[in-house]
């Protein structure tokens, strides 16, 4: 039996919605129709992240890693951040994606660990003034504030001592009021 | 000197196993050093031998002379420095020396010689080398030093003696400009380092940054390998190199190399060598400072000569005469390296590191890959973000070119990002084929923001196949009630254990 | 001739990949086909487009000519048949003609000329090629035949007109022996084949397989490649060859490529083609036998003269002239080809396919890979057991014998056995490393058993860490309550579905 | 804590039995006593089937697949196939290795697929003739009787297709008694 799937999929940087009318036809073969166009799919998964998709004859490498929703996709060396939901998720976002302005959390973009902090919970801070040092790979990186404020938290510690101080990317390190 | 039975790489990652394997091939016996954090980097399996010289996973340094060298000596290994840590350090060489220890590297007269730029200028002119016209003394008198940029020629540069990062500099491009940008580079410099003491040197226009690669022996011996074009550089970091330079012409080749080997020889340098010249516009080119030491790029030069320099090091070091005359030596052929960094181009070029999900190197004919890294490698935080070099080689430059993109498009690297979108990029660059390009490169000829642009503007292949994995994973989920895995654990490790499982299961 | 934008090749595997890295290179778009077995091979990854030639997973079949053509007709590609299926097939080269489709490859007069053994021979004695002398035709009378042996010269070899398999032979090494070993040879043949009919051929003690590789437009040019020495195989299996021939002078290699290139010229052959010869102790060489088609082994001659073949094959099939005339050609160094197979080679060569838990390709210099495998790839039962082939290059035999032992050593394969414990053998063995071996190597100069000999008779290590594994598993056994995996799945399946799970939970 | 076992290991090919004292230290650092002899042990998983093991600072890269007790080893291109058995485990083979002849089963030594069958069930064998045809790769390999007998069962049928007479290493395909 045929089992089948409407998504709305967003791609970062590119506008609009696409609606994705999704048929599995038999093992590894799918039918997908998105935006009101229809296309043969074969679908394989090779190893951990390496995809081999033929769509109407072409083949595809693909580099495909999955964080919930969003898919990060790699075709033919461009990047893509897809964001699938079905109709009840894309309720759900729509509700809440009334835009937070005033407190501001701020995350470790990259994995590395704490050298030095420069702000004590409390100061205020400028836009772009720097709060703390990540080392990632010898380099320094400056982690600013995103806006005007007061430090009103610091979730981490730093460390010359790189495995005292590690983050992970996501990670909070701070949040600015 | 006795024969080298056994070889101690005081490094780690590519140049590691680089060595290694000259090593394996010359039936020498290799000891692999390593830190806690690199425990499971793969020169320490290539390794016949591995210590590891830390205390515990706080210590991430590879700055440990007197452990390393003690191991050396209980087993009777040569110390090969690689590049970077202890190579080019006299003192580590001197230590060697001390203990009886062999090191696969030039004398530390000569390491030290070379460490200071103005000394290593003030020898190479002394032994026929042209550098940079210029007073190297501090200017007392304006009128004399007016003379002297006459005699040099227009554009020169004004420097503090005791500057850095651009303070105390400026650019002068005519007489009349003369006195005004001396008073302000000296007031800039007097302020900035508390001394006002400011010299001139010739500018060079549209400089190009290449480089000789040389070897020598104890025996007097010295050649040169031709030349390697480094211009294409990032925050003085070289990322592109190739071999021979195309810019150069073959007069100016035959010069410089000539120049070179005669250097070195005339110092009695041994071991292997590089002369870094910056070259104008009008080809004139100037010494600027000497490596004392196997460079990154070392490979390039290899692919067109056909010499392996590791094992010429190796030879010399045991005291023999180097395998080569001048003679022997010519180019066959055009080579190119790309650098590959552990960094996101689309992203400013941020560190990237993490677990290596799939990696996958290149195949087929023309390529040279010194990787190190693979499959399941958790890329540690703490080195060089440089995983891995990729080579490609053909009779042309053209056919180099062509051959370094389907090569670099074969690369598959997941769970971090990588600098190959920045090389393709560089290769299709219309500056870069035409191989009249300087160190102003990526600032001036290179449009960053193309890196970000997408080729593909389409979406439905990534629209089609995120939704299809998201049909694949709800269906996964509904059919299966799974527990949680810890959250300490990396995915590899996890991925370790389930495997586990299915064979004490299978 | 049209020009060629698109290429499809009729094949599978490292021959598939190695064609469509020649396009990707020249920017031809690639059209790989595939069989339901097929589905997860690299080739169908590596192309631009990829179609399915099967019904179902029962047929395994590569040979659907009218599919194939239909498939490159509606692209407008051309194809290329690699090696195997459809190469030197002459009635599927008129099939494309007829379909105004291009193949690239010789005409389908050539291939059918040279498919006949004999009428090769006749063409080529025609075209002044020395062929192994004696009388094609059956004896009729013993004292004609005595005087023939005569002019050839003894040992003599009688052969059944209509054999096969040894019987109806007999080697004669004087006159006296021939008449009985006549009146043997053709009893036997006639109990055997129902026919008495023999003929004689000379006999060629110690015989080399020499192959020259030649090259030919359509605009009557036509150069030679030099030659390889193809004397190492198992059971009429070629399984290391090199370039050039250790063995024959340079005197003979001059004599035999002119006469290859001279007689492909005449007779207006056009593509690649492979001229092999038996060559004797003597350096006396004969003509056994042309190859219309890219060779497996093609890759050493490419490396020594720089040549990429299959590019000069695709410039030929669009009409254009060989970008090299034959001054353009020399030889460049030593180059040495492993063929890797999936076999047990401690287990009399049986056929190990399977499940690539772990594949690493060997790295650094002088390195060529053709590998038609990756990690995780289950090699199916269905093909050739052939998964990569390993080349290594040097300036001198020696040194590409060094850089090969050094490369095998870097190829890690784990879940299937192969020949590379087979290979290293071989190239520590004396005969091999003299250069002076023939096509008796494997059964008078090499010694099997020493394969099951193991180098390292002291069990410690194994002992220790098997021991430490059992701990580890004892650990995680208790730790954990596991549930049962289905059966039916293989392990591949199950890692992919732990994988998405820890995604799904991540 | 440090974790300790005895264990009793066997090689292939190789006499006698080896005791082995393992003792935990630390994660991945073990001391090993082999037949009275210590060896520092510093153990890694790599990947999959590979393992870094440093012992007593020699380095190796080791290939090892584990099927219940039995490790198949690969150090250096040379193969071994190690049993490594508790106490108890010992005792019970020791019980049950008093040699079973008469009735053998014969199981496939390579995965492939059945292309066809010689004998059936109720017929006379001679050791080393041939029962069935497998075949592997393009080549086909003849399954014969380990001894003089009767053929009493087939677990296999013969096919032209592969997809329906595939075999495992280790499916049983005939008994003769």
């Amino acid at each position: 039996m045929a089992v089948k799937r409407t998504y709305y999929a967003t791609v970062d940087g590119h506008d609009g919605e696409n609606i994705v009318n999704l048929t599995e036809n038999a093992h590894a073969n799918y039918t997908v129709n998105v935006n009101g166009k229809d296309y043969q799919v074969d679908f394989e998964q090779i190893n951990d992240t390496i995809f081999s998709v033929i769509i109407d004859g072409k083949s595809y490498a693909v580099d495909m890693t999955e964080k919930g929703d969003k898919f990060d996709v790699i075709v033919n060396g461009d990047h893509f951040n897809v964001e699938v939901l079905d109709e009840m998720k894309r309720l759900m976002k729509m509700r809440t994606s009334t835009t937070v302005e005033g407190r501001q959390v701020i995350e470790a973009q990259m994995p590395g660990y704490i050298w030095k902090i420069l702000k004590d919970v409390g100061d205020e801070v400028k836009a772009g003034e720097p709060i703390m040092i990540l080392v990632a790979m010898k380099m320094e990186n400056e982690i600013k504030s995103p806006k005007d404020g007061i430090l009103q938290e610091l979730f981490v510690k730093a460390s010359e001592n790189p495995q005292e101080s590690t983050v992970a990317i996501g990670d909070k390190l701070a949040v600015v009021e | 000197m006795p024969e080298i039975k056994k070889v101690l790489v005081a490094n780690r990652g590519e140049i590691a196993i680089r060595i290694f394997r000259t090593c394996r091939k010359m039936g020498i016996k290799t000891v692999a050093i390593y830190t806690h954090a690199d425990r499971k980097a793969p020169h320490v399996r290539y390794a016949d031998e591995a210590y590891c010289i830390t205390d515990g996973p706080g210590d991430t340094s590879y700055l440990k002379k007197d452990r390393i060298i003690a191991i050396a000596k209980k087993l009777g290994a040569a110390i090969h420095p690689g590049y970077g840590f202890y190579a080019e350090n006299a003192d580590f060489r001197r230590s060697c020396d001390a203990e009886g220890v062999v090191f696969i590297g030039p004398s530390a007269e000569h390491i030290e010689m070379m460490g200071s730029k103005t000394g290593a200028r003030a020898v190479m002119t002394e032994a026929g080398v042209p550098t940079v016209p210029g007073t190297k003394n501090p200017i007392r008198d304006v009128e004399d030093a007016k003379k002297v940029a006459r005699e040099i020629g227009y554009p020169i540069m004004l420097k503090a003696v005791y500057g850095g990062g651009g303070k105390g500099m400026r650019l002068v491009h005519k007489e009349e400009d003369f006195e005004s940008s001396f008073r302000m580079a000296s007031s800039e410099a007097q302020n900035a380092f508390g001394n006002g003491d400011v010299y001139m040197e010739k500018f060079i226009i549209q400089p190009h940054h290449v480089e000789v690669q040389v070897l020598g022996d104890m025996h007097g011996n010295a050649i040169h390998l031709f030349d390697r074009e480094c211009s294409i550089q990032r925050r003085h970091q070289k990322v592109i190199e190739e071999a021979p330079s195309p810019f150069i012409s073959a007069e100016t080749r035959a010069k410089m190399c000539k120049v070179a080997a005669d250097a070195i020889k005339k110092i009695g340098y041994y071991s292997a060598g590089t002369l870094e010249f910056i070259v104008g516009a009008d080809q004139n080119f100037y010494f600027l400072e000497m490596n004392t030491r196997l460079q990154v790029e070392h490979p390039v030069t290899e692919m067109i000569t056909g010499v392996d320099i590791v094992r010429e090091m190796i030879f010399v070091a045991e005291g023999k005469p180097l395998n080569y005359k001048q003679e022997d030596i010519s180019i066959n052929g055009h080579a190119i390296e790309c650098r590959i960094y552990a960094e996101d181009p689309s992203n400013n070029f941020s560190p990237s590191p993490g677990l290596l999900t799939v990696y996958q190197t290149p195949e087929g004919p023309n390529v040279r890959v010194e990787s190190g890294a693979y499959q399941g490698y958790e890329i540690p935080l703490y080195y060089d973000p440089m995983i891995a070099k990729v080579c490609a080689n053909s009779k042309t430059r053209a056919g180099a070119i062509e051959n370094m993109k389907r090569i670099l498009s074969e690369y598959m690297i997941s769970g971090i990002k990588t600098s190959i979108p920045f090389h393709i990029a560089v290769l299709k660059n219309e500056t870069f084929l035409s191989g009249v390009y300087d160190t102003g490169f990526i600032d001036n000829k290179f449009d960053m923001e193309e890196l970000k642009r997408k080729q593909e503007q389409d979406v439905t292949v990534p629209v089609i196949v995120a939704s299809i994995k998201q049909l694949l994973s709800e269906k996964i989920s509904a059919s299966r009630a799974v527990t949680r895995p810890e959250v300490d654990e990396s995915d590899w490790k996890r991925f370790g254990k389930m495997i586990n499982f299915s064979k004490t299961l299978g």
